[in-house]
């Protein structure tokens, strides 16, 4: 694996598009790194940032993300052409559900379940949620799939005036996929435990390096420090604890 | 891919493909470089700081970006001496060379660590980390205080017959004095810098950005901070040094030969790529090829007067 | 434009409209910028540190960039106290809040320079600069020897009633034992940092990229020292701080009042744009409104302590 | 006079061009500051460059420039509607000759003759160097002002092979205007002399701030210090004796 210097296809306030030359393929919820000076034009920001990726391959990989700060404020004002270096696949990824499965996406979280939910696993549900109905990334694609869709916003804007944790009803033995804000990931836990089923979760760390060598991503686990890097980012939430992390 | 120009640097006695070594921290164990980079064409790695026993380090948040640079406190975590022996250097390339960094909490300590390392042939030479900065542990650190570090330095020199270096801290307001009491407690050589102390705040959270408060600060940014105290240890021992700090591209290690390093470690870039080190060893060799140098190592120290104006 | 939000200030006695004031060598003697701004909307300015007599300054190149920042070595060029105190202060607005730096070369020097500046109602306030980087006299800055500070600010402080600020020296390895120096010798407070020691090398002379050779290291790659600076001296001393360092957004303003600091100086940041001053404050202000601060003076030393993981 | 926050309307190997709102206008010779992060999303490279004013107005005001390093690497590749920063106009600029003069130029240094050319005034001589033809930056619209051009080439690629003060003949009392290289200059300055003819140059030296706050700019002239952005950029070369330079 090498990094590549990747063209922008397509920029946006949400969505990345770009040309990547040898992307090798990826599991769903696996992520990339994501440089942004790779010529080193900018020594600053330094460090390149975790995207999942959403979808796409070599000729057109896609991210959805959120402005929350300078890095992704870059990403969003990329000019067509412009390069980016891309560090990737890293992590484990998502496994395949082996029966029934609930999606349940939160915000930024909502990127890396969308190729899970493309598969159209039997028995699949896909609930989204986020403040408002813009903060439900890439809402459009999910409706095209046609699968059982149900949505939640903060402000009632788009479906249940709510969070998106008040429609999951996990059924026991189902796999419950949950990303996005912390809080809903524990809440998603819960309810998956109390049902007695599966539920895996996917961490978002502040990271440097993503590949696993310079220990940052370090999230507290009763089994002791996992990284969510290279152990992750997709953990057994039963097995978290949710302890301390980035 | 550069065999006209001769890359080949020596650094207190160990003889290296290049000077471009990888910095303690910043590539692992080497392992964990390897799907990436064809790990033995660099001029050697310095793995993992080590401890006598594992370590685990200190509660996240480790890390968050400074203006070109970044802040670590990930608090020297590592596997330990024996299961480095044991697990991580049989997998490394033959030919790479492997330094050991060491770290402890007690002088005693140190050494043992040291002792436990000096038969092993596969570890090239020793370097000292006498420079955390944000390891509570005693506060004060070993290389603030030239009356322990000269303990320091005095307790390993006898625990080993490796070439010993000695990683200096930044944090001190004479790298100079630091730099002689190395010496005349008898160490092979110099390392520095390691990251300068700093501190950054979540201004949102009203918290700092890492769990521990301070921390670390690495990168381009302390590139210019690194240079002068090569420039000025250089100056004041005669003992090599290897060069650290911010180095980003192969004229950024050009400027530490000349400031008088013999060699130089590639840290943060690594995370921002994990062929950095590489990079950078390719463009000092361009360096050399378009300035006509012949040998990199006639670049060490070759630093030329101002004209008087 | 912030009337909503209390920006008031208050620094060792003197009452500041904002809490951001411009750095010393950075706004020239105020008059340079008001092409450019309305100063007197700003907390104030520290004018151009002042000698008995006119200095030259060093030969170019005197400024080179670096990552994120930028190394200097002016120094200390100024136009003495006299021409000061004749042709620049007059000009002055009135209601500017005019801070005179004190720089020399000998003790008693420096004292004659604070005599002269104490009888000068206009001077609300004296700022020690202890910590040139690059001024060759002397070799060793008056800022890094606990001694040598504690007679300076000793001889300073009988010569002047006004507030007292010393400027400290980031090269050192206690800023808390510096700033209890001064404390203990009865300054009324402290600014920090002052620049960073560091050198540049133009690879393609070979050359330093200063005619200096060593040069102060300024703008946002040293924010985390200062913050980590102002952070350990604000729990070491009573006396209110003045942070300083990297300062380009409001919210690096907050961080330094979260760490301790009573007011701000903006420096490095002014010359790539002449307003970066009032937008600081702009920003400070944009900040509290965003989180509910009623009073900027409240968000001094509120850092909140990290929930134990 | 503020810091503009102005829009890429075209941008090159060599020229950029930019919409500056209220751009005062500006005399021949002067300059500007250019920011490359005016929203602080890069705080790298942080300092501005300056430029001399090659032509135009707050609708579009244009620069010519030679890449050598990261800064002008950057202005090269700006998008169109990229945001830069402007201070200026700054300096003192060419003062019009009041009788006939000659201007030569060379490399970069070209840039800030083309208005003192393009206002024609009675015997005014142009020459242009390079190293080669493509270093004489706005060769095309010199040409279009039909006014006495010779040039010269180190490479022969064009004109005279060889130095372009190898074509200076000074004519007693005339003006001759000279920016370039430091040693281009100090020849022209040393045939002017011989000629008794005036001498003006414009100096580039590293600059902070652009507007005599930094101290950073200065040139040792036998008359002590003298800061090249608020006493210069242009100089009387007869005055100047080559002092110490950035
Ligand atoms: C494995 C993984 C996959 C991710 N996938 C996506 C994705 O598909 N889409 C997406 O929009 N984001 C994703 N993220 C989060 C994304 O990496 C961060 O939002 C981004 O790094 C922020 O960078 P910034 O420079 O914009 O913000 P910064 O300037 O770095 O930080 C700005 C603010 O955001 C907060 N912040 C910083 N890093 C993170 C983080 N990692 N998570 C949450 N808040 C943070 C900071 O505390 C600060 O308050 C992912 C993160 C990980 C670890
Ligand atoms: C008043 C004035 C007007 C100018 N007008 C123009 C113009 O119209 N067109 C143009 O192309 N350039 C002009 N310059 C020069 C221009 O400012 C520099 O070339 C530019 O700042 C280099 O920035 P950089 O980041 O690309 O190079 P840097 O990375 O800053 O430096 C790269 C290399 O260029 C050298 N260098 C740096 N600054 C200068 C400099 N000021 N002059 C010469 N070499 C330098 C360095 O020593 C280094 O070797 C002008 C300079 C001044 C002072
Ligand atoms: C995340 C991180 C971990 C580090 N761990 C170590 C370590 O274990 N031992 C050590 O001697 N230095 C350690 N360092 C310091 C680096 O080896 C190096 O000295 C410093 O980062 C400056 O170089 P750079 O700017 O190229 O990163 C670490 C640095 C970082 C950023
Ligand atoms: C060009 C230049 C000249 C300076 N001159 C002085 C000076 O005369 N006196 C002084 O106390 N500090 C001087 N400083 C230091 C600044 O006041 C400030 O402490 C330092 O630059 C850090 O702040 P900053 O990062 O915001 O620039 C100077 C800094 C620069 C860049
Ligand atoms: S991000 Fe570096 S170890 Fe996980
Ligand atoms: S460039 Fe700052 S004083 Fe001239």
């Amino acid at each position: 694996m090498r990094r590549a210097i990747a063209r922008v296809l397509e920029s946006g306030p949400t969505r990345l598009v770009l040309e990547v030359p040898g992307w090798p393929g990826h599991r769903p919820g696996q992520f990339a790194m994501l440089g942004l000076g790779p010529e080193l034009l900018h020594r600053d920001p330094l460090l390149p940032r975790p995207m999942a990726v959403y979808r796409g391959d070599a000729s057109a990989l896609e991210f959805l993300f959120k402005v929350v700060g300078r890095g992704t404020r870059i990403m969003a004002e990329l000019a067509k052409g412009a390069a980016v270096s891309v560090l990737g696949p890293l992590g484990n990824g998502f496994a395949a559900p082996d029966g029934p499965a609930t999606l349940v996406g939160g915000g930024s979280g909502i990127a890396s379940l969308y190729e899970l939910a493309a598969a159209r696993p039997a028995g699949l549900r896909v609930l989204l949620g986020g403040r408002t109905r813009a903060d439900i990334l890439g809402l459009e694609d999910f409706e095209k799939l046609g699968v059982e869709l149900r949505l939640a916003t903060d402000d009632g804007s788009l479906g249940h005036r709510g969070l998106v944790t008040d429609l999951l009803e996990p059924r026991e033995g189902e796999s419950v996929y949950a990303c996005g804000p912390l809080g809903m990931m524990q809440r998603a836990q819960q309810l998956a435990s109390q049902a007695h089923a599966r539920c895996l979760v996917s961490l978002e760390n502040n990271m440097a390096c993503g590949f696993g060598v310079c220990l940052g991503c370090v999230v507290k686990t009763p089994a002791g420090f996992r990284y969510v890097c290279t152990h992750g980012p997709v953990f057994d939430a039963h097995a978290l604890g949710w302890g301390a992390r980035a | 891919m550069s065999a006209d120009v001769d890359l080949r640097a020596e650094l207190c006695g160990v003889e290296l493909r290049n000077p471009v070594l990888l910095a303690s921290g910043t590539c692992g164990y080497g392992s964990e470089l390897s799907p990436f980079i064809a790990i033995e064409e660099l001029g050697g790695i310095v793995a993992k700081s080590l401890t006598l026993e594992p370590r685990a380090g200190n509660l996240p948040p480790r890390i968050t970006e400074t203006p070109a640079g970044m802040l670590n406190a990930i608090s020297l975590e590592n596997i330990g001496v024996e299961a480095f022996i044991r697990d991580k250097l049989p997998a490394l390339p033959p030919s790479l060379v492997v330094v050991s960094s060491v770290f402890e909490t007690e002088l005693d300590r140190y050494a043992e660590v040291c002792k436990r390392l000096d038969g092993v042939a596969r570890v090239a030479a020793l370097e000292l980390n006498a420079s955390c900065p944000h390891v509570k542990a005693g506060g004060i650190e070993f290389g603030q205080d030239p009356r322990v570090l000269a303990q320091l330095v005095r307790a390993c020199r006898q625990a080993t017959r490796k070439p010993l270096l000695v990683k200096l801290s930044p944090n001190v307001t004479s790298i100079a004095e630091m730099a002689r009491v190395c010496e005349g407690e008898g160490a092979d050589g110099l390392s520095l810098i390691n990251a300068v102390q700093g501190l950054m705040v979540d201004v949102h959270r009203r918290r700092t950005s890492l769990r521990n408060g301070l921390g670390g600060l690495s990168g381009p940014a302390i590139l210019p901070i690194a240079l002068r105290m090569v420039f000025q240890a250089s100056r004041a021992v005669k003992i090599p040094i290897c060069g650290i700090g911010g180095i980003a591209t192969g004229e950024d290690a050009v400027a530490f030969l000349l400031c008088g390093a013999s060699a130089v470690q590639v840290g943060t870039l690594t995370y921002t790529n994990p062929a950095a080190g590489l990079e950078v060893r390719d463009g000092l060799a361009a360096y050399c090829r378009s300035h006509r140098v012949a040998r990199v190592r006639d670049l060490v120290g070759a630093l030329e007067a101002w004209p008087p104006g």
